[in-house]
């Protein structure tokens, strides 16, 4: 079953035992990223956390760690939370290909309740807060941003919605971050090339779906809200915003729109990024709210992100590694799975049946070539069809057995990549690697391998007996 | 406002309060019009206090303008 | 030290629910060597296993997976079994650093309560069986195994306890690999060299703390039972078998006493080894069984392994780690911890403080040189002091945002590394790596690090507070 | 013995019982004199059986003859 909106999401949380509601006072600094980076700490099966008694404010509340662990993303899919993350890995990637989904627009939403169109100041809307002590400012961070090519308006697969750091730099300005190879950036370039704004929404405070998919590397031309239907397994419901004409998610607690200004560029950042390390600040384009709706004692929504793992680790894991592995099966039926899950993908382990000598050099090729890949993949691993790559201590077993430099290291000098990583030189340029941890097959002949270990026979049959026998916790 | 408000990473004096908490007296929530810093009333110092800004972090509208822009402004061209 | 023996040790696994009793009758193959494998599927937790009926037999008992989890290790070392693998490591290394620890010699041992001298048939008195299919015959893995320079005899330090490898091939014979690089090899050649025998005893059923010992590269002239002294904090206590002379721990179960033949070399093998591949067949030395000692109704104790991880994984784990930490630190004291668990440290991860620029290729190339990693240490991956080398996705994160391959990777060409690595070519050759992740530091300038992102002021208090919140499982 | 047992290693008829199960009649261990190899009658026919023994693991005395000595057997030097 798909949760339609933030607050029945948090109610399942709350019924599974994944959410804390902190109902002591805290302040906004440092109180909730400390203890959004704190509940980090605690493994990776950790609640959400929803603060309830925030100084200064009479009724805000802030969710934070919504997707913050493997059990509340196993929740989000529907699935039972302690579901092993291979097999979220495998489901979601089986929904993924039942795209499109459907999608159902409604008439009305919650979110229609109050409206502001006048002295919007968004600093007494929205409990804006400082996420990390080097932040220029107030972010939103966790929204689904929705625009359209305003050359094609009424192609319905121009429409894009993702996710892009906003700075609330004054009462209804904001600063955006469209990184260039992203779909927003080819709208705001068609708008600016005719001196035109582009009308954009601004939606926090979803359902755990759409904010996932925003997340999602996917096409151009495909529809995130039938992403969104297809992952539910159920029609996604979504309103147009009648203001923009933009449709948004039904479900949303709080809906801001207005306009990128056209041709204006204005400092933004530092921001703390998903690579662990600041943005540095640059200028960027900057968007005029000109209406805000949202329902009666909101949520806001945010996330957090620090050195690995925080919440986005687990919010861009799975769903940066199923395009990925859908893409690479296209060209290679052999590939059995695909774990991009570190810093968004800079490092990528395959795993793969090896069709003959230097076939898994080829996988990695591919990866590094895949529309994804090109701007991330700074380190590709590949293994063999045995290994898990979601199981590192496999991983690194490959890596100490079957892998020797002088033949399985594949390194290629002066590759794109995103900017934002810091070991980049000059930014957006990195030699990549390729490391080949597959066992050698003809006509490859180095190392000894004819003799691997396979499980004794009726290991299979034993797991299941041990299974009954083991204590009970 | 009898206290003039400096920002803390610019040390400008074109400040002005955004918003104050919704239950008197809390804190107030200001932003620099040079910089486009924002900070509250109540947070650490070495957020607050221009003297006690991380050093790492300090940020002028001078190395503003000189930034990169992201993304390039296209050329105009006619619909 | 709570474990002076077996019994006492499985009684308390018992106790805190980490043993598992499997008393329906079992065949020796496959149903042992299936269900060693199979327990290890179950998790990082896993359970001893205690088989009580095994087909054909009357009252033979064999246990399994003994030290096969980080709680039964844990255990081991007389910590709560929950301990985290960081802290068991850092505790092992602060009992490792107060070596020699006291060795108390008592002069009876329950062992002593059966002896056979006539007409032994290893055979009828140790439920032998094979671990894995292809392995050559029966074999027998986790003996402690005593030895002596017979050139020095009554010089303490040349006393070695080893574990090694022994194929039972006869009634009263069986096979022996030694590695040339270890120190029962250096004893066989100095016997072999005169044409004379080489006393040994072979030493089954043990307290966990000597087959971790004598699993350990320690070095030549230290020796195991002071450094089990130092592991338990308290007196060692061994006992001098008469036969042989040599002395045994005072707990084992069965202590089997002989001598490697002058000058003899016989087929031995293919056996599974902890590469994950089996070893091939060689000629090696044998051994002649003259006397056999044991427990009434004794335990006998086997080590399952196969591709990782099994139990021997958790067996030689932390303890390749230690020494190479130590090692490391006498040069660098800026190391801060070292992760060679890896196939015993063919991969091995070191966290190190970072003085200068280029200071950590000098810290990889120091794990290159050290007596272990000569041997092993294939590919070395340096992280800075803030990265856990045993949390594997904060690694993944090093490598994928602190490194740049154009000035980052180093590759040697032509090293040795130990036969059995599968990938090494010619046998004992190979190129290694050395994977530089840590932050550049001056006079190094390539990249944009100055920004990395830390926990907020307070993370730590709300650490606290949230243990409180968690929901209890 | 009525019947030969013949090893399914490397197929010599040099083979022996090492040892019969204590509860009698549950299974018998044999080894083969030439190569070394090890077997009990209950364990799965790919080890058992000479025709389907895996052929990856087949080895002959002769092969062993020929294989690597380790350690390698030092001169002989006087005390």
């Amino acid at each position: 079953m798909a949760y339609q909106d933030l607050r029945t999401y948090l109610e399942a949380l709350d019924a599974e035992g994944q959410l804390i509601h902190i109902t002591e006072a805290v302040l906004p600094e440092p109180d909730i990223s400390a203890a959004a980076c704190a509940i980090t700490k605690f493994g990776d099966k950790t609640p959400a956390l929803l603060f309830e008694n925030i100084k200064g404010y009479t009724n805000a509340r802030i969710a934070m760690n919504v997707h913050g662990s493997w059990c509340n993303h196993a929740l989000m899919l529907g699935m039972p939370k302690d579901t092993p993350l291979r097999e979220q890995f495998f489901e979601f990637v089986r929904r993924y290909q039942t795209y499109p989904g459907k999608v159902e627009e409604r008439d009305s939403a919650p979110w229609e309740e109050v409206v502001i169109e006048d002295d919007i100041n968004l600093f007494d809307i929205l409990p804006l807060f400082r996420l990390n002590h080097g932040d220029a400012g107030f972010y939103i961070d966790k929204a689904a941003i929705v625009s359209r090519d305003i050359t094609d308006w009424d192609n319905p697969a121009t429409q894009n919605v993702g996710m892009y750091r906003l700075q609330v730099k004054g009462k209804n300005r904001i600063g955006i971050q469209p990184a260039s190879a992203h779909d927003i950036a080819l709208h705001l370039k068609k708008a600016e090339e005719l001196g035109e704004d582009l009308p954009i929404a601004i939606c926090i405070g979803n359902d755990p779906l759409i904010n996932t998919v925003a997340a999602m590397p996917i096409l151009y031309n495909q529809s995130e809200y039938a992403m969104a239907g297809a992952l539910a397994q159920e029609a996604y419901p979504v309103i147009t915003a009648k203001h923009t004409g933009l449709q948004v998610p039904w479900g949303s607690e709080i809906v801001l729109e207005g306009k990128i200004l056209s041709r204006v560029r204005e400092g933004e950042g530092p921001f703390g990024e998903f690579t662990g390390h600041y943005s540095g600040a640059r200028r960027m384009p900057v968007i005029e709210i000109t209406k805000v709706s949202h329902r009666r004692n909101p949520l806001y929504e945010h996330l957090y992100l620090g050195q690995p793992w925080t919440e986005v680790d687990y919010f861009i894991g799975i769903n940066t590694s199923a395009p990925l592995h859908v893409q690479l099966k296209e060209a290679f039926p052999e590939v059995q799975a695909v774990n991009a899950m570190y810093t968004h993908g800079l490092v990528v382990i395959v795993s793969t049946k090896v069709r003959y000598g230097g076939f898994a050099k080829g996988v990695g090729m591919r990866v590094l070539t895949t529309p994804h890949g090109l701007g991330y993949a700074k380190v590709v691993i590949v293994v063999d069809e045995t290994i898990d790559p979601f199981n590192l201590p496999q991983v690194m077993w490959a890596l100490s057995t079957k892998f020797n430099p002088q033949y399985d290291l594949v390194t290629i000098p002066g590759l794109s990549i995103l900017p934002l990583d810091p070991a980049s030189d000059p930014a957006g340029m990195s030699p990549k690697l390729i490391i080949d941890a597959t066992t050698p097959q003809a006509p490859e002949k180095h190392g000894h391998y004819s003799q691997e270990l396979r499980d004794p026979v009726s290991t299979e049959a034993w797991v299941e007996k041990l299974r009954e026998l083991m204590p009970k916790a | 406002m009898s206290k003039k408000i400096i920002c803390p990473r610019c040390e400008s004096e074109h400040t002005d309060i955004l918003t104050q908490s919704p239950v008197p007296g809390v804190w107030e929530v200001y932003h620099c019009e040079e910089c486009f810093f924002a900070w509250r009333s109540t947070e650490p110092d070495f957020i607050t206090d221009p003297a006690k800004y991380n050093t790492e972090f300090k940020l002028t509208r001078e190395q503003l303008d000189q930034s990169g822009i992201m993304p390039a402004v296209p050329p105009l061209k006619k619909r | 030290m709570a474990y002076k023996d077996l019994r006492t040790h499985l009684q308390t696994l018992a106790d805190q629910g980490q043993l598992v009793r499997v008393t329906e009758a079992v065949l020796p193959e496959p149903d042992i060597g299936a269900a060693a494998c199979a327990v290890n599927k179950l998790g990082e937790k896993a359970p001893a296993l205690l088989f009580e009926n095994i087909k054909g037999y009357t009252n033979a008992r064999i246990a399994m997976n003994v030290h096969g989890s980080w709680c039964n290790h844990a255990i081991s070392m007389d910590m709560p079994r929950d301990t985290p693998l960081k802290e068991q490591f850092l505790q092992f290394v602060r009992r490792y650093e107060t070596y020699p620890g006291k060795v108390e010699e008592r002069a009876t041992a329950p062992w002593e309560e059966v002896v056979i001298e006539d007409d032994i048939n290893l055979f009828d008195i140790l439920p032998l069986f094979r671990l894995n299919h292809g392995d050559g015959g029966f074999y027998i893995d986790k003996a402690a195994i005593v030895t002596r320079d017979i050139t020095d005899w009554d010089d303490p330090e040349t006393q070695n306890v080893g574990m090694y490898r022994l194929q039972v091939k006869g009634k009263n014979r069986i096979g022996l690999q030694p590695v040339p690089a270890h120190d029962i090899a250096i004893h066989l050649r100095k016997a072999e060299e005169l044409g004379e025998d080489l006393p040994i005893a072979i030493c089954i059923g043990n307290d966990p703390l000597i087959s971790t010992v004598a699993a350990m590269p320690i070095l030549y002239n230290q020796s195991e039972y002071e450094m089990a002294g130092a592991l338990a904090e308290e007196p060692y206590p061994v006992t001098t078998a008469r036969h042989t002379g040599l002395q045994v721990p005072w707990g084992s179960e069965f202590i089997l006493e002989g001598r490697i033949l002058s000058r003899v070399r016989e087929g031995e093998g293919p056996f599974g080894e902890f590469t994950g591949h089996y070893s091939g067949a060689r000629r090696m030395p044998v051994v002649e069984i003259t006397k056999v000692s044991h427990r009434r109704n004794p335990i006998y104790e086997h080590l399952y392994l196969g591709m990782p991880w099994t139990e021997i994984d958790y067996l030689m784990g932390i303890n390749t780690c230690a020494p190479l930490q130590v090692q490391l630190k006498q040069a660098f004291p800026e190391v801060q911890a070292v992760n060679a668990l890896y196939t015993h440290g063919l991969v091995v991860i070191v966290s190190t403080k970072v003085r200068f620029g280029g200071f950590a290729k000098g810290v990889g190339m120091r794990v290159l040189t050290t007596p272990h990693g000569l041997g092993y240490a294939k590919v070395v991956i340096v992280v800075d002091e803030n990265i856990d080398p045993f949390n594997l996705p904060q690694v993944m994160w090093a490598l994928s945002t602190k490194f740049n391959p154009q000035y980052d990777l180093v590759t040697v060409p032509g090293l040795s590394v130990l036969p059995l690595d599968p990938g090494s070519d010619p046998a004992g050759m190979t190129h290694k790596l050395i994977i530089d992740t840590t932050t550049p530091v001056a006079p190094e300038t390539h990249g944009h690090y100055s920004q990395e992102l830390s926990d907020p002021v307070s993370t730590d208090v709300w650490v606290e507070k949230l243990r409180q919140l968690m929901p209890k499982a």
